[in-house]
């Protein structure tokens, strides 16, 4: 069984992206008043790429890509969904933290190699807007782990099914609190799309890439969304007993995520590492102390 | 001809201040001086410490029949420059910021054949670019020019093209029509 | 429209995937550019139909040529056509990249583009309207099926004359020949 | 196989490298790989051995001793193979420079004296090699001359102030338990008052602090290592600095013992803590300094300071997991950050001494073998699983967060992506983006030189992926420190409170390299495209000016460089300044006539005549 799962759950986790990503922007048309495309459109797109001739700068340039998708792939073996996880025996919750890297560091790795300034500009604003949500983001897992005192992220989320979710303990109400600030950064939604803007730097560390491997690019987005969002589910909402009801969870994060996406301009990188290490950072820090204080 | 005293007064001035310059006033008011090659600095630097101050733009006509080319400085100012009635009638100071601006066209003629004149830089910084472009596309001189190296266009003229003699149809004819059309058989 | 028809699907879905998600370069020549912001936003709205516009060439398979192409504007052209992914359009946007619309005459504006890089196709009118674009698209979708669009195949059939055609007019050109003449026939 | 033969191979082979340096230079090169390669086999062939052999009787009465234990087999195997690695390394690194028979010598010996700080059984014979080994370093560092002279007093300065504490030290233990071999003074230190022992930890830790440039005595390391020649740095930065660190492993384990170490310090806040917030602040601090840097050898070396915070971080813990993380990221550091060193001197060496981030770029079309390694080292760095820093880096965080420490395991986690940050400025800058025209014939790296640095990151992979081979070793050191081991697999950890399997890690992976290569292959047709066949917006792209790597973090150095003014280093500066006015005043005294001479002997005889007639002490 085990094994099935270890095949499937990348599958689902492709094409609930895929269906993420299509719905994006048909919500996103139906904010500006347009019909916007088919739900299938990101299915279209990524086809019309894979039959694409695609132009390569180099050895690199290729491993990059396949490296960042490969470590998603990984990621999400990690990450249970609705009661199940293929992986959750081998490093928990650290593995994870350490997985994420690989995606951005792999996409940096290949924009660099496409040796355009557009990608570097992109990139290094990855990183460090990347820095800058890092910072409340491992305030958080951390004061979650010390709540409930494991790195395992199967055991978190079952003790947040039998007692309540963060959202209704008390300490870890300031953690979701916070995680919900930096949704949108961790994303990569409108008030933190600096990294791919379109005007300014061309779509940033993706802007030399072209047929396969900017359909890669494309999967490695659906997946990047899946992750984030399930990542938010589970640590902080206590996941789910099915995976439907997970699937519905994910949807109400995914709508919250559009609505912040419609309604905000785009920030510059400094305005969003500022934001970023100011209030959701304060927020929480407080929680951490919180449950450092109450857990003694 | 509403001969307003603004330009009355300054044309006065001129015409006795200047020997080889002729002045009239157009008849929406508009004052006109016509100076010579030699002269033409001395009655800007005069303008501009009358106040008018602002040198909007220098421009050029080519006067293929009289072998003639024109340079032409259209200059206004920023405040009103002597008393009298303003747009609406109502009187307004000398100094004022809304007062009544006419600008004044200070045109000079040169020969076809060699035209220089020398730069207003020194009067006007602005003047700069237009004379760049009246150099690359008139062919006109301007001695003491800082840069006159190409503007807009990428490649060299025989004949500057704004000039009337340069026949644009033969141009196109020789240089975008000898391109051959893709022959798809070969 | 056939995009909802499976069976389509299955026979060609390299072109029905063409069809359906056309990126347009986001390149602005001309006068014609004013046309494109009406047509991918409220008013008329080109994503229904799968067109958006595109950050790089790289991205795109559209190219829209939009408005008068000045010989330096050409150099752009050229080097914007040659870095998009094969199968690629071209639609010529106006009178101007047709036979030269109004400024026939000018000294520093090319007459026919079709000389300098194949044109899928043509939209007539001194800055035809957005609707006008679709009809281009929905006939782009037409030439798609039946295989007419091939700008980019003559483009490699002929590159000999085309990179003839462009340094006679631009003069050395400063990136080498995209396909070296012998290997590609 | 005696340590007594090894000590003098050691230090014979640095000599005669010196002599055979006259003969012919084949010769000296030679006979250098030739003795670092028997001291590497010399020291391999002491695992598991427990030897005390005192090899001088009665110096002063005492008599100089010299044992291995686990600890000291580790890091004297760490030592010697870096050392061979570097001394191969420098054989074309060096080639036309001068005086490279007295650089050969210099390198041997203070390989030589870290053996035998790591050997020595006593803690006379310690501060014996300890000396030698800053004497080789201060020459060593020096050696570029110019600005390195400058680097190399102030490194000397710094660890001689090291040394006299240690002096310190070692008279107070000597005087109180007339003993210095560690089996006497950890009897000793049994009884011995908790004051004392503080006194004693805080003297030694002063000297261990300064070689291991934790945050207060950090100021010489980045102009040290910067203006070091790029082996050495590697040496210096890769296992001299963590001398350091096995001094901290002596006196809290052997000397003081666990038990008394952890009670040392006010009830308040004890000293482990206060040990574990310097190192946090060695973690933090430096990283953003790192960042700030476009040279690349000082990037790396604020990293070395940085990376060091992790180990000591580790090792305060005292738990067998933290002693386990530590010494482990000691061995891993040591690995890639040697390789870092050696990517950097092959860049060097290639580009005719350029070093600074911003005039490099696209060196990797140039030398691939040299970025894979470097890639590799740098994954190390930054903890990617499946390399070896990743295991270390796990096990230090598994401690600090399930010690209910999270705001530590904040600073190393946040650390880790002031990491990324900095090691991808460093890959960046050198090898990816457009290739400057000037290094357009650039050729690969020579053979001795990618030698070295194949092995080390094969170690580096190695260690990642079957991490069950050092931590065995340092299980080993566990118990003898009396800690209880680890049940460590071949490929990772297995513990209740979450487990480590590197082998599922590594399989996931491979699967999912694998299935996305398979479907990048499926795709369209590629081409290889030029460095010049790139979007700019229609335009052709411009030689030597399409590259970004000047100002790469800018918006972020606006915000954090205001609050990184480097206060212990100006600290430094202005006693330094202080100390030398107060020289210059007492200079004036002599004034070089001899009749001023005589006044003062006259004025100080009647001083004396003076306070004997009013107070007579005598």
């Amino acid at each position: 069984m085990r094994i099935l799962w270890l095949v499937l759950s990348p599958l689902i986790a492709l094409a609930v992206g895929l269906f993420f990503l299509g719905l994006s922007r048909r919500v996103m048309a139906r904010i500006h008043w347009r019909y916007g495309p088919p739900l299938y459109q990101p299915l279209i797109e990524i086809f019309r790429y894979f039959t694409q001739k695609g132009s390569s700068h180099g050895v690199l340039f290729g491993l990059g890509i396949v490296l960042s998708l490969a470590g998603s792939i990984v990621v999400i073996l990690f990450l249970p969904f609705g009661g199940i996880c293929s992986m959750s025996g081998s490093g928990g919750m650290l593995v994870v933290l350490y997985m994420m890297l690989l995606a951005p560091l792999g996409i940096a790795l290949s924009g660099g190699e496409a040796a355009n300034p557009n990608a570097s500009i992109g990139i290094s604003r990855k990183l460090m807007l990347a820095l800058g949500y890092e910072l409340p983001f491992l305030l958080i897992v951390l004061a979650i782990m010390t709540h409930y005192d494991t790195i395992s992220l199967v055991d978190i989320v079952s003790a947040q099914r039998e007692t309540a979710s963060a959202f209704a303990s008390f300490p870890l109400v300031l953690s979701g609190i916070a995680y919900l600030l930096i949704l949108p950064a961790m994303l990569g939604m409108r008030p933190f799309e600096v990294v791919h803007a379109p005007q300014e730097i061309s779509s940033g560390p993706i802007a030399e890439y072209s047929g396969p491997y900017l359909g890669l690019v494309t999967i490695q987005h659906a997946l990047t969304t899946f992750i984030g969002i399930s990542l938010f589910v589970n640590l902080v909402w206590g996941g789910a007993g099915n995976p439907f009801v997970f699937f519905l969870k994910m949807l109400v994060v995914l709508a919250f995520g559009l609505f912040v996406n419609a309604a905000f301009p785009r920030l510059r990188v400094e305005q969003a590492v500022r934001y970023l290490w100011r209030w959701p950072t304060l927020i929480a820090f407080v929680g951490l102390i919180l449950v450092v204080t109450l857990g003694r | 001809m509403n001969d307003s005293p603004m330009n009355g007064q300054l044309k006065k001035k001129l015409d006795s201040v200047f020997r080889d310059i002729e002045t009239d006033v157009s008849d929406d008011g508009r004052l006109t001086i016509h100076a010579t090659k030699e002269s033409v600095l001395t009655v800007l630097s005069l303008l501009k410490d009358e106040g008018w101050s602002f040198l909007q733009l220098v421009s050029c006509v080519d006067w293929i029949k009289q072998d003639e080319i024109e340079i032409v400085y259209v200059l206004s100012s920023y405040v009103g420059v002597e008393d009298g009635p303003d747009a609406k009638g109502e009187p307004y100071a000398k100094g004022e910021p809304d007062a009544k601006r006419e600008s004044i066209l200070l045109k000079t003629r040169l020969p076809r054949s060699e035209p220089s004149v020398l730069t207003a830089i020194h009067v006007f910084a602005n003047a700069e670019p237009y004379e760049r472009e009246i150099h690359e596309l008139f062919g006109v001189h301007f001695e003491g020019h800082p840069r006159l190296t190409p503007l807009f266009l990428d490649r060299e003229y025989k004949i500057p093209p704004f000039r009337k003699d340069f026949d644009t149809e033969q141009y196109v004819k020789d240089v975008f029509d000898s391109v051959p059309p893709i022959d798809e058989e070969s | 429209m056939d995009r909802n028809q499976l069976t389509k699907w299955f026979k060609a879905p390299t072109k029905m995937a063409h069809k359906y998600s056309l990126h347009a370069v986001y390149f602005c020549t001309g006068c014609g550019v004013i046309e494109i912001p009406p047509t991918i936003t409220a008013r008329w709205d080109a994503e229904r139909f799968g067109v958006i516009p595109a950050a790089t060439p790289r991205h795109a398979n559209l190219f829209l040529i939009t408005g008068y192409v000045s010989v330096k504007t050409l150099r752009a052209v050229i080097r914007t056509y040659e870095q998009m992914p094969e199968p690629k359009f071209t639609v010529g946007f106006g009178s101007c990249p047709i036979n030269g619309g109004m400024y026939w005459d000018s000294y520093n504006t090319i007459n026919q583009l079709d000389k300098y890089i194949p044109i899928d196709g043509w939209i007539a009118g001194c800055m035809p309207r957005p609707e006008a674009i679709f009809v281009a698209v929905t006939h782009l979708w037409t030439l798609i099926d039946k295989d007419m669009a091939d700008g980019y195949k003559r483009y490699r059939k002929h590159y000999a004359q085309y990179r003839a055609n462009q340094e006679q007019v631009l003069g050395e050109l400063e990136w080498p020949p995209l396909f070296q003449s012998e290997r590609e026939g | 196989m005696s340590l007594e033969l090894l000590m003098v191979v050691a230090l014979g082979g640095s000599l005669l490298t010196y002599v055979l340096g006259r003969v012919s230079s084949r010769l000296r090169n030679g006979f250098a790989v030739l003795v670092s390669l028997a001291l590497v086999a010399m020291v391999a062939s002491l695992y598991g051995k427990a030897l005390h052999v005192s090899y001088y009787e009665d110096f002063l009465g005492m008599s100089l001793v010299l044992r291995v234990s686990g600890l000291s087999w580790l890091f004297a195997m760490t030592a010697s193979t870096l050392g061979c690695l570097s001394v191969v390394f420098s054989l074309s690194y060096m080639k036309g420079k001068e005086r490279t028979s007295f650089y050969y010598s210099m390198l041997l010996l203070v390989n030589a004296a870290m053996l035998g700080v790591v050997l020595s059984g006593d803690l006379l014979s310690l501060f014996i090699f300890w000396e030698i080994m800053s004497w080789s370093t201060f020459l060593l560092i020096s050696y570029n001359g110019g600005p390195a002279l400058a680097a190399g007093m102030k490194y000397f300065v710094m660890s001689f102030v090291g040394s006299l504490a240690m002096l310190a030290g070692l008279l107070t233990v000597y005087g109180s338990f007339g003993t210095l071999e560690f089996g006497g003074v950890a009897a000793g230190m049994l009884s011995a008052s908790p004051g004392y022992i503080l006194a004693i930890f805080v003297l030694f830790g002063v000297a261990f602090g300064t070689k291991n440039a934790i945050w207060p005595f950090h100021a010489w390391l980045p102009p040290a290592h910067s203006e070091a020649p790029s082996p050495f740095s590697a040496i210096l930065s890769g296992i001299l600095i963590k001398m350091g660190v096995y001094g901290f492993l002596l006196i809290i384990f052997v000397l003081v013992g666990l038990r008394n170490f952890m009670a040392l310090g006010a009830d308040g806040l004890p000293l482990h803590t206060v040990l574990s917030i310097v190192g946090a602040i060695t973690i933090l601090f430096p990283t953003f300094m790192a960042i700030m840097q476009n040279d690349a050898k000082k990037l790396l070396a604020w990293s070395t300071v940085a990376q060091a915070g992790y180990i000591i971080l580790g090792i305060s813990f005292g738990t067998s997991l933290s002693v386990a993380g530590g010494v482990f990221h000691f061995v891993n550091h040591a690995v890639f950050k040697a390789l870092l060193f050696m990517v950097v001197g092959t860049v060097e060496y290639r580009t005719k001494g350029v070093r600074d981030l911003d005039s490099l770029g696209g060196l990797i079309k140039k030398m691939p073998l040299t970025f894979a390694v470097a890639l590799i080292g740098v994954c190390g760095l930054i903890g990617v699983p499946l390399t070896n820093g990743f295991v270390s880096k796990w096990l230090i965080y598994k401690t600090l967060i399930l010690e209910r420490s999270p705001f530590l395991a904040l600073v190393a986690l946040f650390g880790t992506w002031g990491t990324i940050l900095y090691s991808y400025k460093f890959l960046h800058n050198i090898f990816l983006g457009q290739l400057p025209e000037k290094y357009k014939d650039l050729e690969r790296a020579p053979m001795t030189m990618r030698l070295p640095m194949t092995v080390l990151s094969i170690v580096v992979v190695l260690f990642g992926v079957l991490p069950g081979i050092p931590l065995s070793v340092i299980n080993s050191i566990d118990t003898s420190f009396g800690l209880k081991p680890l049940n460590v697999t071949l490929w990772g950890l297995a513990s209740d409170t979450g487990a480590l399997n590197t082998i599922n890690i590594l399989a996931a992976v491979f699967a999912g390299l694998l299935i996305v290569w398979l479907v990048l292959k499926s795709g369209g047709r590629k081409v290889s495209v030029d460095q010049a066949d790139n979007y700019a917006a229609g335009a052709a792209i411009p030689k030597d000016k399409y590259q970004y790597s000047v100002g790469f973090y800018a918006p972020l150095t606006r915000m954090v460089a205001p609050y990184l003014k480097d206060f212990m280093d100006s600290f430094y500066m202005r006693l330094a300044g202080w100390v030398g006015g107060l020289g210059s005043g007492i200079r004036r005294i002599y004034t070089g006539y001899v009749g001023d001479y005589a006044m003062y002997i006259v004025l100080f005889l009647a001083a004396l005549i003076f306070v004997q007639l009013t107070w007579s002490p005598w």
